[in-house]
């Protein structure tokens, strides 16, 4: 019985010693961490609505430039030229995807397109999510709907270019953005 | 050929246990026995054996895969020896290694892989890239497990499969046309048939495909010429038909069981084609696109990877067939045959476990 | 009935079914070992005259079956090892046949007149206890392989000791029935057979396709479904030599052997006693290294170039070409001259031939790669490679479970096998030491 | 320099042990799970063995200066609360100092709870040993992890990535290997690497039954 008492109040001590290492640790490292991924989303919010801002003055270009306000839950970002972004997420080809997606102001063409997770083919379909590539979006008419089409044969305003070898995920990104952008349309109400 | 026998017989001494080169013994002697076979003789009963061994056994699906090959050169131009070459070579490398490190004899599989492994990839695959494929191939693929005849999966299927997840863009964008090295100066980009059927529903006519007018892998682009050598190796009994057949069979039933439910993939706003025409169609385009007949003829029925057991090839061969399939319609890429042998590799030594456990049902350990 | 697998191994060289005449020899010479027997307790003396059906020496562990005079002479037991050598010949007639002791039973009979040690036990291919009875004789008529002596050659003019030998058998071994393997062609023989057939309901004839192993007393036990424990086979001259032992009191002492194959001259039959020199009857085409095969070419042993006479259990003799030469790029060129099991060689495309065969291993041992040709000939349906990994790996437990107690030692699988690896050798070996365990116990 | 003069007989030993003759991946399999999945990078292998290096100190002091109060019984418990602090400090710290790698690694750096490196060696050694001995013990098989999860991350991130530490160190139109960014290429390399090094100690393969 006495055994007993003892291991319980061994293991009590220790738990309650380590717990309160544990809260001293994220008390001291908790705001850093809020701080953190707070940056993340507006740097890729600002990246989507092509604002360019530093790698120090996120929080102010951030809050100097752009709106934040809540639709059913759903956050709605809109810069000043009256341009909005919002988050998306959906199935890829390969895997979940997830980004922002900005329109612009007369809400019937993409801004930018930012990609926060992917788990596209490295090499084949990431390369369509590459920033590089994301730019190819720029200024697409999102009316009707957006098409990506065989690479090389992109012509009409809505149209965007597929790099070859990864149209599946060039597939998956228009339908992503046709399916968001709708839905977000409808929640602002146009 | 007596010059040859001379110098075979004086260079031995040089490889024996003591010699300055005995560390590559199995070298030598497979070159001397490919000239000069062994003077092996039986030594118990049976006296007599067939004539029948490895070394033109493997020759044999050589052999079948020379209209292939031939074909594969006249589309996609002399660049296709060089490939073989390098195949060759670095392969050979690997096996010969291996062997005078074992000390064993080197195994005449390899003939076959390297060959095969060639023909399997895109006409303008890269040579460092066959190389590094190849190496992968007869390394992890088979001598890891113990060389020929001991392999769970078909050699030149890893590499392929390797250099497939290593090199994504070079193995989704390496198809020329057939034909083109002839004309323009840089080869020709183009998507293949299974490529153009998955995203823009164009299904390549059947006639071009069996001649080998659309882009594929370098081997697998003249089907008429495999549909040959592949009833050459079954006429031969090299490879055992109820693989090959049954893995047909099941892609074509498979295909035209989706298609009559309206699995057919369609371009843009057009609803796909249905009804029984239309799915005969997608079933013949499943069966004859793609490489389904190169799998099949000269993949699949490798002995050594497929279930040894009756019931297991037919198992094996549907299995290959319906997951080829599924692959082709509900996954991300645009051909399954690859995946689906190797996955079926995977299972043979399980399918060949049931097969026996049910065959030999009450027999007990005496 | 349906029958799997089985191959004709087409050899140069069959013996015809004509007896060559007989020439006396000066001396013969009989081991004391055969296959399955070996005498290793003699009962005569270096010097001694013996007479015809004398008893020379016995074989202990198999119930002391003799080994008989054939011929009377002078005792010679230093003329070469393991032999007994019998000089000075002297034509001897019947009535010089060595006295007969008082007539016990007629098994007694056939056990000293030297018919017993053809019996065989189908499940350990050893010589019967006399004191017991089989349940089913089985009487192979045709021989396959190749090349074992012609039932037609020794049935020309023995037809009639042969049925009525089955007769007697079937009386000494209190009714058991009789099986007959015979070919399913039609013939004269098989009319006659199947005449007395229909006349005695304990007669049988069981029909088999004309290929190789299937006139294997095993393999008709296991198609019958008899046990194989109580099922014993006998061969044709046997039965004829069981017939004229309890009808004349004639010892078994001359047999008729084939002798065949691509290097003898004029291929056929003998009719020869046991130790006729073996020197005598090999005709060969030329000086050749050559290696003599007792018994079919597939299952039988070599002749050991010590041993100097026919054994006693010596049915047939083929003569092959050692391989001396090497074959240049032999797997890549068309093969209109070698026949082979696979269809890989030009030779489909001709008619089936005789090939003149050496004892070439047809190329390097290599690992098995699974090509299922072992499984395709096998007569018994069971899967060789599976079970020689097995027995390789030291696991008989497990190669019993695969029905490894149905083989029959054909030596098919090993035949056809492109890896070269010699399953039959490993097969008897497992099968010898089950059977000495059986004994011991 | 003599390990033995500066680590004593016994230290020496427990130190050879660690670093090389049982090497806790190639030798006792242990950790193989992380050495696969943070062995991409040469910078995540890094923070990888710094993490589990100071995880394996700390568990390291901790059980073995309490080794003779903890109650047999419920030893394992004392393990896992001691493993499971050490890596949420581990994870904090890296998700608020290093934040890119801490992504990188993903799940990875909790599940050093479950690296059986860590529990194994207290398991056998640090709740049997004084603490100067747990403390090299530690060391050595902390070491032992990390090289060999550099000697994969170098190998690795050259051919998946033509890069070292970030820096670019191939040549022009070097082509990336993409399988050896994915788990599946690390098999290879590990495979590989325990070949080696098993044939290079002398470990004999587990005997078939």
């Amino acid at each position: 019985m006495i055994d007993k008492i003892k291991m319980i109040g061994f293991v009590l001590v220790f738990g309650i010693f380590w717990a309160t290492a544990l809260v001293a640790v994220d008390t001291m490292t908790g705001p850093r961490i809020e701080k953190y991924l707070l940056e993340k989303k507006r740097k890729k919010v600002l990246e989507a609505l092509v604002i360019p801002y530093e790698k120090d003055s996120v929080e102010q270009v951030f809050t100097s430039n752009v709106k934040t306000e809540q639709i059913d839950g759903k956050e709605i970002f809109t810069a000043e030229d009256g341009s909005i972004a919002f988050e998306f997420a959906g199935p890829g080809s390969q895997g979940p995807m997830s980004g922002v997606i900005a329109l612009s102001p007369g809400k019937d063409a993409l801004k930018g397109i930012a990609i926060i997770t992917q788990s596209e083919t490295p090499g084949l379909g990431s390369r369509v999510l590459a920033a590089d590539n994301l730019k190819n979006f720029r200024d697409k008419k999102v009316v009707p709907e957006l098409a990506v089409v065989p690479a090389g044969t992109a012509s009409a305003e809505n149209e965007v270019d597929a790099i070859t070898g990864a149209t599946l995920t060039s597939n998956a990104i228009e339908s992503l953005i046709n399916k968001n952008v709708k839905a977000t349309k409808t929640l602002i109400g146009q | 050929m007596k010059w040859l026998y001379n110098l075979f017989e004086s260079s031995k001494p040089h490889f024996e246990k003591r010699g300055k080169l005995a560390f590559f013994k199995p070298l030598f002697e497979a070159i001397e026995f490919i000239f000069f076979y062994p003077p092996a003789r039986t030594v118990t009963g049976p006296h007599v054996r067939d004539p029948l061994d490895i070394k033109r056994y493997m020759t044999i699906v050589i052999v079948a895969l020379l209209p292939s090959i031939c074909a594969s050169i006249y589309f996609f131009g002399p660049r296709i020896l060089l490939m073989i070459l390098v195949s060759y070579a670095v392969g050979g490398l690997v096996e010969v290694l291996f062997a005078c490190i074992r000390k064993t004899e080197i195994h005449e599989g390899f003939f076959v892989t390297g060959i095969l492994f060639p023909l399997i990839l895109p006409p303008a695959t890269p040579l460092w890239v066959v190389a590094v494929g190849v190496f992968f191939g007869v390394f992890f693929g088979k001598e890891v497990f113990g060389g020929t005849g001991h392999n769970i999966f078909n050699p030149a299927l890893v590499g392929r499969l390797f250099v497939t997840i290593a090199f994504p863009t070079i193995l989704t964008t390496g198809w020329t046309a057939p034909g083109a090295w002839r004309g323009a100066a840089d080869a020709v980009s183009q998507a293949t048939p299974m490529a153009l059927a998955k995203t823009q529903a164009v299904f390549t006519p059947v006639a071009d495909l069996l001649i080998g007018i659309p882009s594929g892998s370098a081997g697998e682009t003249f089907r008429l010429g495999i549909i040959i050598g592949g009833i050459f190796l079954m006429l031969t009994r090299v490879s055992n038909w109820r693989v090959p057949i049954s893995y047909l069979a099941s892609v074509f039933v498979m295909a035209f069981v989706i298609g009559l439910f309206g699995g057919i993939p369609s371009a843009g706003e057009s609803a796909a084609p249905s009804g029984f025409a239309a799915a005969f169609n997608f079933g013949l385009f499943n069966l004859l696109g793609g490489s389904v007949l190169f799998g099949a003829m000269f993949m699949a029925c490798d002995p050594v990877t497929s279930p040894f057991t009756v019931p297991g090839k037919f198992i094996f061969g549907i299995g290959c067939g319906v997951l080829t399939v599924l692959i082709r319609v509900f996954s991300g890429y645009v051909e399954g045959v690859m995946f689906s042998i190797v996955i079926m590799n995977a299972f043979t030594p399980l399918i060949d476990h049931i097969v026996l456990s049910m065959r030999y049902r009450g027999a007990e350990a005496s | 009935m349906k029958f799997n697998g089985g191959y004709n191994v087409m050899l140069e060289g069959e013996p015809s079914t004509g007896v060559a005449p007989y020439q006396k020899p000066e001396a013969l010479h009989l081991p004391l070992y055969s296959d399955r027997l070996d005498f290793s307790l003699l009962e005569v003396e270096d010097g001694a005259s013996v007479v015809k059906g004398q008893v020379l020496a016995r074989d202990p562990v198999n119930f002391s079956v003799p080994l008989l005079a054939p011929m009377a002479g002078t005792i010679n037991l230093k003329f070469a090892e393991r032999h007994i050598t019998i000089e000075h010949l002297s034509a001897s007639s019947d009535s010089e046949t060595a006295e007969v002791g008082d007539v016990g039973d007629e098994r007694q009979t056939l056990l000293r007149l030297g018919v017993w040690s053809s019996l065989a036990r189908l499940d350990t291919n050893r010589v019967p206890d006399p004191e017991r009875t089989p349940e089913a004789l089985i009487v192979s008529v045709f021989r396959f392989e190749p090349f074992l002596p012609s039932p037609a050659a020794i049935l020309k003019d023995g037809a009639g000791d042969f049925v009525s030998g089955l007769d007697r058998l079937h009386k000494l071994f209190e009714d058991a029935a009789v099986y007959l393997v015979v070919p399913e062609s039609d013939s004269e023989l098989k009319g006659q057979l199947a005449q007395a057939a229909s006349s005695n309901s304990w007669l049988n004839l069981f029909e088999v396709p004309q290929t190789y192993p299937f006139d294997h007393p095993a393999f008709a036990a296991q198609m019958l479904k008899l046990s194989p424990k109580r099922a014993w086979s006998l061969d044709v001259q046997g039965v004829i030599a069981a017939n004229q032992a309890l009808e004349n009191n004639r010892p078994y002492t001359k047999r008729m052997v084939s002798v065949g194959g691509p290097q003898i001259n004029q291929p056929c039959h003998h009719h020869l006693p046991i130790g006729y020199p073996l020197a005598m009857i090999i005709d060969r085409q030329s000086g050749a290294e050559c290696r003599i095969v007792s018994g079919g070419v597939l299952t039988g042993g070599a002749v050991a170039p010590s041993q100097l006479g026919l054994d006693i259990e010596c049915q047939g003799l083929t003569v092959l070409e050692e391989l001396t030469g090497r074959e240049i790029l032999a797997f890549v060129q068309p093969g209109f001259t070698k026949q082979a099991y696979s269809k890989t060689f030009a030779s489909v495309f001709k008619p089936l031939f005789k090939e003149k065969r050496t004892t070439a291993l047809g190329g390097e041992s290599r690992p098995c790669v699974f090509c299922g040709f072992c499984e395709q000939a096998c007569p018994v349906g069971i899967i060789p490679h599976l079970i020689y990994r097995y027995l390789d790996k030291d696991r008989p437990e497990d190669a019993y479970r695969f029905k490894f107690d149905k083989c029959i030692d054909c030596g098919l699988c090993s035949y056809v096998c492109v890896s070269k690896i010699n399953h039959l050798k490993l097969f008897r070996a497992e099968r010898s030491r089950a059977v000495t365990e059986l004994i011991e116990g | 320099m003599n390990l033995k003069e500066l680590f004593g007989k016994k230290g020496a030993k427990t130190v050879k042990n660690g670093i090389w003759r049982e090497h806790p991946i190639s030798s006792a399999t242990l950790g193989i799970c992380s050495a696969l999945a943070i062995s991409n990078k040469v910078e995540n292998a890094i923070a990888m063995s710094a993490g589990v290096i100071f995880v394996l100190i700390l568990t390291a002091i901790i059980i073995s200066l309490l080794r003779k109060i903890i109650p047999s019984r419920v030893r394992i418990i004392i393990y896992m609360i001691t493993i499971a602090a050490g890596v949420t400090i581990v994870d904090l710290v890296l998700k608020a100092y290093f934040p890119i790698i801490s992504e990188a690694m993903g799940p990875y750096v909790p599940l050093i709870i479950t690296n059986c490196i860590i529990m194994g060696r207290a398991e056998a050694f640090f709740v049997q040993n004084p603490t100067k001995l747990s403390l090299l013990d530690a060391l050595a098989n902390g070491l032992a992890y990390g090289y060999t999860l550099m000697a994969i991350a170098i190998f690795r991130e050259i051919f998946a990535f033509g890069t070292l530490l970030g820096v670019r160190v191939t040549p022009a139109g070097w082509v990336d290997w993409v399988v050896l960014a994915a788990p599946a290429g690390a098999f290879f390399v590990l495979g590989t690497f325990l070949w080696v090094t098993r044939t290079l100690a002398g470990v004999e393969p587990p005997k078939k039954s």
